[in-house]
């Protein structure tokens, strides 16, 4: 029955390898370091997808036209190349792999969130091909004993954790008894997410801190109202959430519609949602945790400090002029990790490159970077901010600088 | 005495407000060709779906064999040795003839069909030997969609015996035959009935057809029993003759 | 859980009021969509995997027009004749070639059309979450416990009042009547003289009108994303596999019913459970089906 | 010009290719695990007419059950999959691939259990319904995943490591992957060729009348489905194994996306035929890889597109069109007296 129709057979075998077989590129091109990157361009992540992509090549563009890589004396440009993993962390795997086996990549830029980096830093460490990333910040990442990934943020569970600490040193100084307070928590149901959780219940238990709510967002949730009305019952003193932007900008939207009033609110990923632009009465006094502050001291020659590059980077990118997310400048200050391990190493070896990156005590306008054994940044600190009723943000150094309890006027 | 294989007993059935069977009796007799008959809305295509389980009864009881199977569904029923045919005619459209006929061998427990059998040997030979009692043994390769009505009917037939039922019911089955082509048919069925040995009920609007056939007739009229007997004695019922000619 | 049941039922049982309320505004919008759903199910007999992005689609087009300074709700008559036309461009690039084949494949063309949409809205407006703000005033009762934004009430009465026109215009309308006539019987519609190509087409139209306008309902009430509507689709399935088609009633007390269901499976079982009780749903109610059609010796079909 | 040609350019294809494109084994492997979603996929789908979207149920839970026989037969779960991954997994050669093993045959064994029970519920249900339902499964498969703290809940498990030098990664997941898709084959090939493929199509043509032909279809149904389970859960396992990081809603159980690409790419090649499926999973994956390279941002309009002109357009499939188009060349007889067979949708 099944006879004669092998030509059909044939020809989909011819088309499917010529499909596949595409020319390759090589690490090192002339005068061109090629620099591989999945990147999450389409799907839930994009949006700091994007963010991550506009900071890579912005930094990308400011080395090549201040002088390159220099290595061996001779001055090398850098090139990322990218592809889309769509949001989705076995394509990132995938695409890792065909950067490294068919695009001959021998470096590699993080993707964006702590999953797709989950998905990636298997297959970079075992072709041990170096990788610098910025926007994986899960802990679980680094007891994995990954020789091959570094990371230039601070890690997750320095997101909300120390917000806590910060708000139970107010609590001592003349409020309430820390072990008085009482959470009420929704985090995304990911790897990120539930890590910051597991760095707020740390913190909890050693301020001996009530948890009453603690539910997880399912992924495509538009709904928040069930964990809210949970929270207007039990009056906690402290809603945190954790969910990306989708997640800051769902729960900023029905905090403001159901006037949850509590004495502090925390979520994370609240910039990149522009929740003080879209809901200004219900942002007023929410603690934004980020990676990066415009008005940090630190200089270097390339971008000189943070407040330059936030000019410059707007300049570049006009449609940032409402304020730049962290997730660009920690992307940047990934690829100026690489430009100094190149030219520290004075050599393209991966492993040379390697020792180099672990190696890397450097000052950068997002900070400074030095890698611990396991390859986080250790250098630099979290910082946060607070929404005022003007829709402007505060920088928060210690908890006297924190409105607290929240202001509201619904 | 023989005895009966299907015991039919104060069988009732409605939809919605209309009494479709009332107090239905009726026994079919192991070996006997049994007809059912009366006019169109009598009764007869809902007395013979309560039967062959397509439909809860509201009432009643249906036996086969002495087990109650008014709560099974069809595939148990058809298990139990109990076949129908359909008056539209149901094959496999997209398969060939043999592969109609090797898929309808019996499935009763006890029969040596199993799951993943070969299709090729005795199956396969018994399949080719029943196309050609029936008279299609030349169109045996043919995708079966692609037979007249009336091909379609006899293949349906011989599928059937393929299964070796007990009983066989035939809902109308020269409704829509060739005439010219129907008395080939009541010989292929008095065959089965005589040679393999199954026992027969069928439904019938042709009278002429089923008076020839049958040993034992039933008539239904409005729902509910109106005679039956043997052919000669029905033909005389003045009841059965009004049924049919009274337009109701 | 035992804790959420006890704060449900003793500490606070005030938030039930909450979540009845709640209930029903989730409701009133699934019943649009769900309606819609019920429409093409009985009249053409495709399943409008879509529908969800239907929904989405009309929100967007809600956020647009917030963007540019008009109130949705005014924009809300535009926005049904947009969605309207995409309905008629649909129906004639895909959906008049599924209708009368292997009802599968209205399922996966219209699966397609979700990706595509899907898809095309991301490239549009991006992944991010949206909003439209309605600047409506938000109500409080029992001492601010319980919030009331005043465009829920507004939605509901808008979900009421087009509930309500449609069945008067199926029951008024000439249009109404052929589409109500194609549905029980296709064929005997025909021989009546019927263009049923039209009646499908309008059918098909009109249900993405309904969509469109619950969507726009969504976009003020909750987040627009253009990836959610699948959410939307699951929700209209499950309502339209327990009513029935053609149950007016009984799409809307299922729409209540699933809206309350989310409600309480968040806060008893968790955030977590939320969707998934909106699954569950569906999987119960095709079981109950199941056992109940065994007892009448047949199958769902 | 004959199977034996298929079968041979299929073997060179097969061992050769990844000798001769070294850098593509991981496509290669993708390949073929695309190609096993779309022929298991067909034994229920084609060749029975029912029409499932919830088989990547089977690949998800799979890889769940490979990755908790793999972790805690040597380590606690619990532990392992707590949030800060607090033990730094080691594993040694005999313990990976003991693990492995174990995991890959009992993945597929707990699939085809699954589907046994899954079967009694959703086998009451027929064309749409079906559908809906095995897509509320897969949904709820998912949620429920999402949820089971012990295997990691949304944020995942970490895999433990192939011990292998780094050159042979790829190649031995290769293996694996292909080795699963021959012996699919076979077995599928083998099961058409029985009763067994015989009462599937009657299913397919009119399950009315198999049912009251004796034939008992939920039995078959259940064994159909419990086959394809089994292969998309050893499948499931490797995948998860190959990825090395699994999570419920992108990598074990992409419902809308590989769950919907297994349908795609049998109706593509021609559901209900022994080699459409094989065809359209190639066709497909090589579509795909293109659009990706060179369509970037657009890739998924352009997949939905085909999907939608695909099935309004070309339902039929590629085997369909050729087996209508020339149907003695597919063993169908034809007899002039009659119209010319209609092919297969």
């Amino acid at each position: 029955m099944y006879k004669k129709y092998s030509i059909a057979a044939g020809a989909a075998l011819a088309v499917g390898l010529a499909g596949m077989v595409a020319p390759a590129v090589a690490k090192v091109e002339g005068d061109t370091i090629v620099i591989g990157s999945s990147l999450s361009l389409t799907g839930k992540y994009s949006t700091n997808g994007f963010h991550t992509q506009k900071g890579y090549d912005f930094a990308v563009k400011r080395i090549n036209d201040t002088g390159g890589v220099k290595v061996g004396g001779k001055s090398y440009k850098l090139k990322v190349v990218y592809y889309d993993d769509e949001s989705t962390p076995s394509r990132a795997s995938q695409l890792t792999e065909r950067l490294v086996k068919q695009d001959g990549v021998d470096y590699m830029l993080g993707p964006y969130s702590t999953t797709m980096t989950k998905a990636v830093a298997p297959v970079t460490e075992k072709y041990k091909v170096p990788m610098v990333e910025a926007e994986g910040a899960s802990r679980s990442l680094f007891t994995q004993g990954y020789k091959y990934m570094f990371a230039v943020l601070s890690t997750s569970e320095y997101y909300l954790a120390p917000v806590l600490d910060l708000i139970a040193q107010r609590a001592k100084a003349g409020w309430k008894s820390p072990s008085d307070l009482r959470i009420g928590m929704a985090f995304e149901n990911d790897g990120f997410s539930l890590d910051v959780r597991a760095g707020v219940l740390d913190v909890a238990k050693k301020y001996g801190m009530k948890i009453v709510i603690d539910d997880k967002l399912p992924a495509d949730l538009s709904d928040m109202s069930a964990t809210l009305t949970k929270f207007k019952a039990l009056k906690p003193d402290i809603l945190l959430v954790s969910g990306h932007s989708k997640g800051a900008a769902t729960a900023a939207r029905q905090i403001e519609e159901m006037k949850i009033n509590a004495s502090a609110i925390s979520i994370t990923h609240c910039e990149a949602a522009k929740v003080h632009v879209k809901f200004p009465k219900s942002a007023n006094g929410i603690l934004c945790p980020t990676q990066w502050l415009t008005n940090l001291p630190n200089s270097e020659p390339i971008f000189g400090d943070a407040q330059k590059y936030d000019a410059d980077f707007k300049k570049a990118y006009p449609e940032y002029n409402t304020g730049i997310p962290y997730q660009t400048a920690q992307a940047s200050a990934a690829v100026l990790v690489f430009k100094d391990a190149f030219e520290r190493a004075n050599s393209f070896d991966r492993d040379k490159v390697r020792d180099a990156l672990s190696a890397t005590d450097m000052n950068t306008f997002y900070g400074p970077i030095k890698f611990s054994e396991a390859g986080n940044n250790i250098a630099k600190p979290m910082f946060y901010r607070q929404i005022q009723a003007d829709g402007s943000y505060k920088n928060i150094v210690s908890h006297e600088d924190m409105t607290l309890p929240r202001k509201v006027s619904y | 005495m023989a005895q009966n294989v299907i015991e039919v007993k104060k069988v009732s059935k409605s939809f919605g407000g209309v009494k479709a069977n009332v107090d239905i009796t009726m026994a079919v007799r192991k070996g006997s060709i049994t007809g059912i008959i009366g006019p169109n809305g009598c009764g007869k295509s809902t007395l013979f779906n309560s039967i062959v389980g397509y439909h809860p009864i509201d009432t009643g009881s249906i036996k086969f064999e002495g087990q109650e199977i008014s709560h099974l569904r069809v595939g148990d029923i058809a298990r139990l040795g109990m076949l129908r045919t359909f008056q539209q005619t149901r094959i496999y459209t997209k398969m060939d003839c043999v592969d109609n006929m090797q898929i309808s061998v019996s499935q009763r427990p006890g029969s040596n069909s199993t799951m993943f059998a070969s299709r090729k040997g005795e199956i396969r030979e018994r399949a080719e030997h029943l196309l050609e009692f029936v008279g299609l043994y030349s169109k045996r390769n043919l995708i079966s969609g692609d037979l007249s009505f009336g091909q379609q009917k006899l293949l349906e037939f011989a599928m059937a015996l393929m299964n070796e039922p007990k009983v066989l019911l035939l809902d109308e089955p020269t409704a829509g035959i060739n005439p010219t082509l129907i008395n080939g048919l009541i010989n292929r069925l008095q065959r089965a009935n005589e040679e393999l040995g199954i026992t027969l009920c069928v439904i019938e609007h042709n009278m002429r057809v089923i008076m020839n056939l049958a040993s034992h007739i039933y008539c239904l009229s409005n729902g509910k029993m109106l005679a039956d007997g043997k052919p000669e004695k029905l033909q005389n019922d003045p009841r059965v003759v009004d049924a049919y000619l009274g337009g109701h | 859980m035992l804790d959420n049941l006890q704060l449900l039922f003793v500490y606070a049982p005030v938030m039930n009021v909450q979540m009845l309320l709640d209930g029903i505004f989730i409701g009133a919008v699934f019943a649009l969509a769900a309606y819609g759903l019920a429409l093409v199910w009985g009249v053409m007999n495709v399943k409008n995997l879509a529908q969800g992005d239907f929904v989405i689609m009309g929100g967007y087009i809600a956020f647009t027009a917030h963007n540019l300074g008009i109130h949705p709700i005014f924009a809300l008559p535009f926005i049904a004749i947009v969605m309207f036309l995409y309905g008629l461009v649909v129906y004639q690039l895909v959906i008049k070639r599924v209708i009368d084949n292997d009802m599968f494949v209205s399922l996966l063309a219209t699966f397609g059309l979700s990706l595509f949409m899907q898809q095309v809205m991301n490239l549009i407006y991006g992944p991010e979450v949206q909003t439209v703000d309605s600047h409506m005033y938000i109500m409080t009762m029992f001492d601010d416990f319980v919030t009331v934004p005043t465009v829920k009430i507004v939605s509901l009465a808008l979900a009421a009042v087009f509930a309500t026109a449609i069945v008067i215009f199926m029951t008024r309308s000439r249009m109404g009547q052929a589409i109500r006539a194609t549905a029980q019987d296709a064929r005997a519609a025909r021989v009546l003289g019927i263009d049923t190509n039209k009646v499908y087409m309008f059918t098909f139209a009109l249900n993405s009108a309904i969509c469109g306008i619950a969507g726009v309902l969504v976009s003020m009430i909750w987040v627009l994303q253009p990836f959610y509507g699948i959410v939307y689709s699951l929700r209209t399935f499950a309502i339209v596999t327990a009513a029935g088609l053609g149950n007016l009633p009984g799409v809307i007390t299922m729409s209540f019913i699933l809206g309350w269901v989310e409600q309480y499976a968040g806060i008893i079982a968790g955030a977590e459970w939320q969707i998934a009780a909106a699954v569950f749903v569906l999987i119960g109610v095709l079981s109950w089906r199941q056992v109940q059609m065994r007892r009448q010796r047949q199958v769902v079909r | 010009m004959n199977e034996k040609l298929i079968y041979i350019g299929l073997a060179v294809f097969g061992i050769l290719g990844p000798i001769a494109f070294p850098d593509y084994i991981m496509q290669f492997a993708v390949l073929w695990i695309m190609v096993i979603m779309a022929t298991t996929w067909d034994i229920t789908g084609g060749q029975m007419g029912y029409n499932s979207l919830g088989n990547i149920t089977f690949f998800g839970v799979g890889m769940y059950v490979s990755a908790s026989i793999q972790v805690s037969m040597f380590y606690d779960l619990g532990a392992f999959t707590a949030s800060y991954g607090a033990i730094k997994p080691v594993f040694t050669e005999s313990q990976y691939y003991t693990g492995l093993a174990l995991g890959v045959f009992f993945g597929g064994v707990a699939c085809s259990v699954l589907s046994l029970l899954l079967g009694l519920a959703v086998f009451g249900l027929r064309g749409p319904y079906f559908a809906i339902g095995t897509l509320g499964v897969a949904v709820a498969a998912r949620e429920i995943a999402g949820t089971i703290e012990v295997i990691g809940a949304g944020a995942g498990i970490a895999m433990p490591f192939l011990p292998l030098p780094i050159e042979y990664r790829s190649a031995f997941f290769y293996v694996l992957c292909f080795i699963i898709a021959v012996i699919a084959h076979f077995v599928i090939r083998w099961l058409f060729k029985t009763q067994f493929g015989l009462a599937a199509n009657a299913i397919r043509d009119d399950e009315d009348k198999a049912e009251a032909m004796g034939i008992p279809t939920l039995r078959y149904k259940q064994v159909g489905w419990a086959i394809a389970a089994f292969f998309m859960g050893c499948t499931g396992a490797v995948f998860g194994n190959m990825v090395g990081y699994i999570e419920p809603l992108e990598v074990a159980f992409p419902v809308a996306t590989f769950g919907i690409f297994m349908v795609a790419m049998s109706l593509l090649g021609g559901k209900g035929t022994l080699w459409g499926p094989v065809l359209g999973a190639i066709l497909f994956h090589v579509v795909k890889e293109a659009t990706w390279t060179y369509l970037l941002g657009l890739q998924w309009v352009v997949l939905g597109l085909i999907l939608i002109v695909n099935i309004v357009y070309f339902q039929q499939g590629i085997m369909g069109w050729l087996q209508a188009k020339y149907p003695e060349r597919f063993g169908i007889a034809v007899d002039e007296s009659t119209s010319a067979s209609k092919g297969e949708a």
